[in-house]
């Protein structure tokens, strides 16, 4: 081969190793919370100040007292307007800035008698149950599986690549089956096709 | 041998260019052809699609039918695929040298017939967007294909055959691509000097290839046998009256040379019209394979006496319906054409004449080629129909969908065929040559 | 070093005309043939060849991996199956088998181009279009005087052409 | 599967665009729509349960609603209640699709006579709708007429005062087509009462039915089913049906009598004068008309032999507790109400009244229009005597086409308001279509039998933009300037009620009922000068008899749109999705009639085309369709696009324009057999859609049976010496001699222990054990398991070819037997199971194994659709999506969906599951008081409807568990267990209540 034949193909070769490391890295990567955001909401609701810890100035709420059902039913559920309005009837404006218009929002869907069209951050697909309660009730923090939901100042789902030991070191990905199964094996929780799929 | 007077090649150059005159290029007859069947083949793409993105409703399979022309289909091609290995391999162990002339042939339509027939069962299976849920590779859900489901053997049956093959065939191919790559003198050369990886043919290469060839042909005997059994097995393991039966492996495997055969006669005796070849398929040729085809055909037909005997004699009620309803049932016509195709039709083949007479053979060897059709239908649909519960009996009648992709799949097959016939030999070159060779060197003994 | 080309026009010719070279103390030869010929293969008496060692170590290969894969899945996550172990051998013997023909298989072809190709890769220059055709070459690799001895044992040897290629 | 988002109808409660989902370049979003103010009982994800009652028919039984998020997904019987004791029939079961029919009319319409002579109706406003409304009537005070269904309680009370407020007082008809006005007039004649007694089925031990069908639609069907398994618990009771058609009711009972079509009438008298001879009770009044007629001497006219009658006759005398039922709609003559008085005759001398047959607590029809009555509205509509009709809850357009009210509406002199909530025949001419809510939309309250008084509650918020008609007309006659009770329908229930405790008490509890006691009644004088002779039947008597008989499960036609009624195979001929002229094969053949053939059939009512269908549950010489199919399509004006073709098609025939409109003198009923039809075949060939294509089981042992006098010495399964009936093993010349003949008992079995089909470590193995003696071929169980498993409508196209999705079926086994014993058996079939399952091991993808609990269990999103599965269970259990039929449900059915079972997508496998999700649940439950789950906690879907608790469900591995007690007892065997797949469903024997020879 000639000199310069030769010297494109180790270039070539160097390119392709370069982007299958790249990938692989990028795919490896932990993303910081400050890197990451959710999509915009209707309203730009603060998780951080109403669930953040009490010691950082925030209000400390109790995930459960807003999202009770995860205790109870299947879905752990936004919650309902009224609830929204068991404080912001008094609360009309917060800390941070542009917290009145926020506030103003709820007070205006309220009086339309809409809902709130919240966008869905966790989704499961159609042929998963997932039964909130058997979860919080074998005592899975809701961080275990939401991330640090009180240090947000807007949802977001946090990327989480585990790598398992059923499946040959393939890693998997949040709310993807091999993320939940490696909890399950862990807990000895039950690894049936029918506890989930029916 | 005195009734062929057939010409004979004079020298190992003629052997070149009556053979690599077939790559020269083509007639506007060969293009039509060429975009006929190409044409077809988008047809049955188009079926296929619709078909995928609706379901598999414009099928005409139902409960309790769930498989019809697609199996059929699939078992046809992958019997097809048969013939070009036992030539290729079981012949060349046997040293029954009359094989050399035919074996390219073959081979080309083993890898072909293979290709299609792996190409079936996803065109059967309800999501085959989901095809990889059968194949064993490490993924995040942790989850693995059944190893004891019969389908997955075939998986592992029908690609282990197809690669296989496909080696068998390229080893076999890379000598005449060096002849090509020596001779012909268009565009094509480059593709020829890469396909033939470097051949020059000297003695070192010689030795390591007839060891590959030895131990390809070896490791092909048995794995052309076990395919078919296992595709039997997809059958026999069931519990399906009329399907589970010990009979079947060789049943289906002598079923799969004999329709093998006869796709060889009749995809080559055309082929010999067209390009000349008659020196080198001649008629000893289609003699010994008309012998083959006595031989798997009295298989075939045993086997059918056999199924309808242990139906009967088993006292078993559900294998008695079953052949019963597969004799005078429903569908009773095909039943009859596959045992009038596969039984009767070859019976004239005990004379000489017959098997000499090209035109004979070739008519003959398309009744086979139907009457092996059926026999999967008869087998699959009839099984089906009338199992167990005879409050889930029920019919099947094929749609237009399937019968589009049928047509489609042997359109393809020739399409793939005729365009193979101007890319490489068509009849291996240096093995006719190693014959001529032989010939010669008996010659100058005797 | 150049390479001394001898012409022929059959196998049995070119057999002869190695034999007399290996006589004549000649070692490194080469022929080239548009067939395989045995009688070239005994003159250069070169042994066995290595492909079928690959092949016994693909088969090996191939049915120790397919019946371990088969059981190690079956226990990786265990699902009872129409009532029967979790891991079932005689079913596995399928697999095992196809497995042991394929890596047989892909393996012997690897060999053969591994040993048939890549290590024969160099030395061609004597190379004829004509020998895949109907002509026989006979190689002798040689230097100074041995060139002519070798060309005039080639002439005898019933070459119809006899050329010295230099490499 | 992800085409249909159920999760995603889970959090958007009330609201009906949740899956609003934008197409962003990547992923689409998905929205959470939470409440607004969450209703305090509602927990999202877990079920609440209603009392409330099922309108569907006259019966009016009380039900439980499972609602999910505000809306109802399944219907079961409440358990508290005082008929349906937690079960319910087929069509309560899918009641609730006539509420989410999408088909139903979206708000107020009127009709729009265009200029080509078409009609249209457009929608309009209810102020408009309202404004014509009160203007009609304010024209025609005085002449507004009230066509309604059965109607009791405070509705119909509230009803009666709006039209006194109109001026019309009184002008109001309750209108149903099967209104018992023989019965009501035959108790009359013999007990001087027009009141319907009960008929306690439940303790009859001797039970003969005159052509009643008494468990399809006969007064109260699911009361009389719950009450038939009673008595024939373990091979007790004896049934007896007269009648010209082996009916639903008929394949139920041991021995049908066949007399010629009109002679019935003579049988029961002849029996009746039998048993009086044999027991000596013959009342004086009676005694001259009973001797008159003896089982000899009607013996020629009935083709029934004197000996057969009077060993039936014997077996009345010799019962305790006898009871007769009078006819049905199918035999009902001309002389429908003498022939009824016969049957009440034959209760009176065999002892039932007062046992069996008590008066007292009375259904409650008194105030249900006689036919006449109707044809007598026509009368008055033709003649101008009625302005205004308000058509509510009634369709005399579909079953009533005999007294012309269709025409005198169309002939434009009346103005004609219909309330119906769905299109049907009658509103289709409608002048202004001001829609109601339906039953579960809506208040109300019903008293079906004296003494129960049940509450209906709406069980989700309007779907469309509908009114309470009995509001509306409060509204209407207060807008002319009436006094009616002030405050909306549920304030005037709760005051009717007592107040708000009681109201709120009778609406926890499903309404209030208490037991009325019985009256003593006494032979009326008239009695004996009843005459007992049959009327002839009209046209050529070489013709074949015309039987019109009631749908068992489209009722008369008003349950014809929900589509999963029409897929379920009728019972007795397994079609579906239409009609069919049944005849015996016998008379097929002399008529030169096949299966398939379009005949015209043709009477002085009528003339219809229609397919015929051989079989042999008909007497020869009958033709017999059902009524309830030739509906109008599910789309009324304005076709529906993408709903599937089926959308537009009209199924079968209506046979009620056959009739022809004789009426019985005496009652004033419709004279349903009345006459012979002309066939005249067309010899165009139509397909059948039919669900099984052979009645003949070939000895294969699916349905098997033994006959009661070997019931003691039958052994149980796997017992020493057991032979009666199992396999017979080891008895070389029975296999040989079975060989022979075909007959698969001869097979070996081995023996397993199907308890031990699960993890070692698992406390469950679930198993099911199904009665076939009790077992009626009702259908309940599969409209159950439709409603709980989402199980999709596939229509007619795909049925045809065999493409049903259910997940059960009701195989009908008809055996040849001698003389006239009826031996129907009724094979519920679903997924067995299986402990060695055969689908399992050849699924490639692992979509199907076998769990620790003993399931096999599916897992569609797994599946890749290679069908093997299917083609390799024995027991064709398994169904495959040949396309994505949950893409063709729109909006609203969609919201019927349940939530806990996924939607499956095209391509994919799906079985039984044996209500996995139920299981899962109860799992829940008691996980969470960490014990296991208790013997009946969790109950599957089929096994909670069966009204005849064929059904039975539970934890093998818990010996004192009811299934595992049930599979021991000596009737049980499995089916095809020769083939070794340890099935967990196990079969009773159904017990043939014959003399052995």
């Amino acid at each position: 081969m000639e000199p310069r034949k030769r010297s494109l193909v180790a270039l070539g070769l160097i390119g392709v190793c370069a982007f299958v490391l790249t990938a692989t890295a990028a795919s490896l990567y932990e993303y910081t919370p400050e890197e990451l955001t959710g999509p915009e909401q209707p309203i730009a609701f603060n998780h951080q100040i109403h669930a953040g810890a009490i010691e950082d100035g925030n209000l400390g709420i109790q995930c459960l007292y807003c999202h009770g059902p995860a205790s109870l039913g299947w879905s752990a559920t936004v919650p309902p307007v009224s609830t929204c309005l068991g404080c912001h009837t008094h609360i009309k404006s917060g800390r941070t800035e542009g917290s009145a218009e926020e506030i103003a929002k709820i007070h205006e869907f309220a009086a339309k008698g809409d809902s709130i069209p919240w966008v869905r951050i966790h989704h499961l697909p159609d042929y998963v149950q997932f039964k909130h309660m058997r979860h919080v009730q074998a005592g899975v923090q809701c961080q275990e599986c939401h991330g640090d939901v009180q240090d947000m100042k807007r949802v977001y789902l946090v990327p989480q690549m585990q790598i398992t030991k059923r499946s040959l070191f393939t890693p998997s990905q949040k709310l993807e089956m091999g993320w939940c199964m490696e909890c399950h094996l862990q807990r000895g929780a039950p690894d049936d096709c029918a506890a989930c799929h029916y | 041998m005195a009734a062929i007077t057939e010409p004979v090649p004079q020298t190992p150059d003629q052997i070149n260019d009556d053979i690599l005159r077939v790559l020269e290029p083509p007639t506007p007859l060969y293009v039509l052809g060429v975009l006929f069947c190409a044409t077809l083949v988008g047809i049955g793409l188009v079926a296929f699609l619709y078909q995928t993105y609706w379901g598999m409703g414009p099928t005409g399979l139902t409960h309790p039918v769930m498989w019809g022309v697609y199996i059929t289909t699939f078992v046809f091609w992958v019997g097809i695929a048969h013939a070009g290995t036992l030539i290729s391999a079981i012949l060349y162990l046997f040293r029954a040298k009359w094989r050399n002339a035919v074996n390219r042939g073959a081979e080309s339509m083993t890898v072909f017939a293979v290709l299609i027939a792996a190409m079936f069962p996803l065109i059967h299976i309800g999501r085959v967007y989901k095809f990889y849920f059968m194949v064993p590779y490490p993924n995040q859900r942790g989850l693995w294909p059944n190893f004891k489901s019969p389908l997955v053997w075939d998986l592992f049956a029908i690609n282990t055959y197809m690669l296989v093959s496909i080696m068998f065939f390229f080893v076999g191919l890379i000598p005449d691509f060096a002849a090509a790559r020596d001779r012909v003198r268009d565009w094509r050369r480059h593709l020829y000097r890469v396909l033939a990886l470097g051949w020059r043919g000297s003695s070192e290469q010689w030795r390591h290839w007839s060891r590959t060839v030895l131990h390809l042909s070896g490791l092909s005997t048995p794995l052309v046998l076990s395919v078919h059994s296992v595709v039997s097995w997809d059958f026999a393991t069931s519990l399906v009256p009329g399907w589970h039966t010990t009979i079947f492996a060789p049943y289906f495997v002598a079923g799969a040379i004999f329709s093998g055969i006869a796709m060889v006669i009749t995809v080559l005796v055309p082929v010999r019209k067209a390009f000349g070849l008659e020196a080198y398929l001649r008629k000893e040729h289609f003699d010994n394979m008309g012998k083959l085809i006595l031989l798997t055909s009295s298989i075939v037909g045993y086997a059918y006496g056999m199924e309808y005997f242990m139906a009967w004699y088993s006292a078993n009620p559900y294998e008695q319906m079953s052949f019963w309803f597969r004799g005078f049932g429903y569908h009773w016509t095909s039943t009859w054409i596959m045992i009038s195709c596969n039984v009767l039709s070859p019976l004239p083949l005990w004379f000489k004449w017959c098997r000499t007479n090209v035109a004979w053979m070739w008519v003959t060897s398309i009744f086979i080629n139907i009457g092996m059709w059926f026999e999967r239908y008869v087998i699959i649909m009839t099984g089906l129909s009338h199992e167990y519960d005879p409050a889930a009996w029920g019919y099947y009648v094929p749609s237009v969908v399937e019968l589009t992709v049928l047509v489609a799949s042997f359109a393809l097959f020739l399409t793939m065929f005729l365009v193979f016939l101007r890319l490489a030999p068509v009849i291996a070159l240096q093995e006719v040559k190693e014959l001529w060779y032989e010939a010669r060197s008996q010659k100058g003994h005797h | 070093m150049a390479q001394v080309l001898g012409i022929l026009k059959t196998p049995e010719d070119t057999a002869a005309a190695l034999r007399s070279l290996k006589e004549a103390g000649f070692s490194e030869l080469e022929a080239y043939s548009p067939v395989p010929y045995h009688g070239i293969e005994e003159a250069l008496d070169r042994g066995p060849s290595m492909v079928r060692l690959f092949t016994l170590i693909g088969c090996l290969t191939g049915v120790s991996f397919g019946y371990f894969m088969q059981i190690w899945v079956a226990y990786d996550w265990p699902l009872v199956i129409g009532g029967k172990p979790f891991a079932s051998i005689p079913a596995y013997t399928i697999i095992g088998f196809e497995l042991n023909i394929l890596l047989g298989a892909l393996f012997t072809v690897l060999s053969l181009m591994f040993f048939g190709m890549w290590k024969t890769r160099k030395g061609h220059d004597a190379y004829q279009p004509g020998f895949s055709g109907d002509l026989f070459g006979c190689v002798v690799s040689c230097q100074g005087d041995q060139i002519a001895r070798a060309q005039d044992l080639l002439k005898r040897s019933g070459c119809t052409e006899v050329r010295v290629v230099e490499s | 599967m992800p085409e249909i988002d159920r999760r995603d109808f889970l959090k958007i409660v009330g609201m009906t665009a949740g899956a609003a989902a934008t197409v962003a370049c990547k992923e689409p979003i998905h929205h959470i729509i939470p409440y607004l103010n969450q209703p305090e009982e509602v927990v999202p994800g877990i079920a609440t349960y209603y009392n409330t009652t099922c309108r569907i028919c006259p019966a009016a039984c009380s039900v439980r609603v499972k609602t999910r998020e505000g809306r109802p997904i399944k219907v079961d019987g409440n358990p508290d209640g005082p008929l349906a004791r937690g079960h319910l029939c087929v069509r309560g079961e899918l009641g609730l699709m006539r509420t989410y029919d999408h088909t139903r009319f979206k708000g107020p319409m009127k009709r729009v006579d265009n200029a080509d002579g078409s009609v249209a109706h457009v929608p309009v406003t209810w102020e408009e709708g309202m404004t014509l409304l009160v203007e009609s009537l304010r024209a025609n005070a005085g002449k507004v007429f009230f066509l309604g269904g059965h109607q009791t309680g405070t509705c119909d009370a509230l009803i009666d005062q709006a039209l006194a407020a109109l001026g019309s007082a009184g002008q109001r008809l309750r209108f149903e087509p099967y209104a018992y006005e023989a019965l009501r007039s035959a108790d009359e004649l013999v007990f001087g009462t027009r009141a319907v007694p009960q008929f306690k089925i439940g303790e009859a031990d001797v039970l003969v039915a005159f052509g009643t069908d008494f468990l399809e639609t006969w007064l109260s069907p699911l009361a009389n089913q719950i009450s038939f398994s009673d008595a024939r618990r373990d091979g007790g009771g004896y049934a007896i049906f007269v009648g010209p058609r082996l009916g639903l009711s008929a394949a139920n009972t041991d021995q049908w009598l066949a007399p010629t079509p009109g002679t019935e009438v003579l049988v029961a008298i002849a029996l009746a004068s039998e048993v009086a001879r044999r027991k000596g009770t013959a009342p004086d009044a009676l005694r001259a008309v009973l001797a008159k007629y003896t089982a000899a001497s009607v013996a020629e006219r009935t083709g029934i032999a004197a000996a057969q009658l009077e060993k039936i006759a014997e077996r009345i005398a010799n019962a305790s507790a006898p009871l007769a039922l009078p006819p049905g709609v199918e035999v009902q003559g001309t002389n429908a109400a003498r022939f009824a008085a016969a049957v009440q005759i034959l209760n009176v001398v065999s002892g039932a009244v007062g046992k069996t047959l008590v008066f007292g607590p009375d259904h409650n029809l008194g105030e249900l229009a006689r036919f006449q009555d109707l044809s007598e509205l026509a009368g008055k509509m033709r003649g101008g005597e009625v302005g205004v009709l308000l058509v509510h809850d009634a369709n005399p357009a579909l079953t009533a086409p005999q007294v012309g009210i269709a025409d005198a509406i169309a002939s434009g002199k009346v103005f004609t308001v219909s309330f119906a909530s769905a299109p049907d025949e009658t509103s289709k001419l409608a002048n202004l279509i001001l829609p109601d809510h339906t039953a579960y939309e809506s208040w109300g309250d019903v008293e079906p039998v004296l003494g129960v008084k049940l509450l209906q509650q709406p069980m989700l918020r309007p779907l469309f933009d509908t009114r309470a008609t009995v509001e509306l007309l409060l509204d209407a006659a207060r807008t002319l300037g009436a006094t009616v009770p002030e405050g909306n329908l549920r304030e005037q229930l709760r005051a009717a009620w007592g107040g708000q405790s009681s109201f709120d008490a009778a609406l926890a509890r499903g309404g209030s009922w208490q037991n009325v006691g019985a009256t003593s009644v006494g032979l009326a004088a008239g009695a004996g000068a009843i005459d007992f002779e049959p009327t002839a039947l009209a046209g050529n008597s070489a013709d074949p008899v015309l039987v019109v008989y009631p749908s068992h499960q489209l009722y008369d036609g008003r349950l014809a749109r929900v589509q999963a009624l029409q897929e379920i195979p009728d019972p007795v001929t397994k079609t579906m999705w239409g009609s069919y002229a049944e005849i015996h094969p016998e008379t097929a053949t002399a008529l030169g009639v096949e299966l398939g053939d379009v005949l015209v059939v043709s009477t002085e009512g009528g003339e219809v085309e229609i397919t015929a269908y051989p079989h042999t549950a008909i007497r020869p010489g009958v033709i017999a369709i059902q009524v309830g199919h030739g509906t109008v399509p599910r789309d009324l004006d304005a076709p529906l696009s993408g709903q599937g073709t089926w959308g537009r098609e009209v199924f079968g025939v209506n046979a009620f324009q056959l009739i022809p409109g004789k009426l019985d003198p005496e009652s004033g009923a419709l004279a349903w057999l009345s006459t012979h039809a002309t066939v005249k075949n067309t010899k165009v060939r139509a397909n059948v859609i039919r669900a099984q294509i052979t009645f003949d089981q070939e000895d294969r042992g699916f349905g098997k049976a033994v006959a009661l006098s070997a019931l003691p010495s039958l052994k149980p399964w796997g017992a020493e010496g057991d032979e009666g009936g199992h396999e017979k093993k080891g008895d070389p010349e029975h296999a040989a001699a079975a060989a022979w003949q075909g007959d698969a008992e001869h097979l070996l079995i081995k023996q397993y222990d199907p308890a031990a089909d699960a993890g070692e470590t698992s406390p469950y193995r679930w198993g099911m054990s199904i009665d076939q003696d009790a077992c009626t071929g009702c259908n309940a169980c599969i409209a159950a398991c439709i409603t709980e498993n989402n199980i999709p409508v596939v229509g007619p196209t795909n049925v045809r070819i065999g493409r049903e999705m259910h997940w059960m079926r009701i195989e009908r086994y008809v055996e040849v037997t001698d003389e006239n014993e009826v031996d129907v058996r009724h094979t519920p079939m679903l997924c067995q199971h299986c402990g060695a399952a055969p689908c399992e091991s050849v699924c490639p993808a692992l979509a199907t194994y076998h769990s620790m609990e003993g399931l096999n269990v599916m897992v569609p999103n797994r599946c890749i659709g290679t069908r093997f599965c299917a083609n390799n269970c024995p027991y064709k259990a398994r169904r495959f999506n040949h396309w994505s039929y949950n893409w063709y449900v729109p909006e609203p059915e969609n919201l019927s969906l349940n939530p806990d079972v996924m939607v499956r997508a095209k391509g994919v496998m799906e079985k039984c599951t044996f209500c996995v999700q139920r299981i899962n649940g109860a799992k829940d439950v008691a996980k969470r008081e960490n014990r296991i789950v208790r013997d009946g906690e969790v109950q599957v879907a089929c096994a909670e409807a069966c009204p005849s608790h064929a059904i039975t469900f539970g934890n093998l591995r818990d010996p004192e568990s009811a299934v595992s007690k049930v599979r021991t007892i000596p009737r049980a065997y499995r089916i095809l267990e020769h083939l070794y797949t340890r099935p967990a469903v196990s079969y009773l024997m159904s017990v043939r209540r014959v003399e052995e020879a």
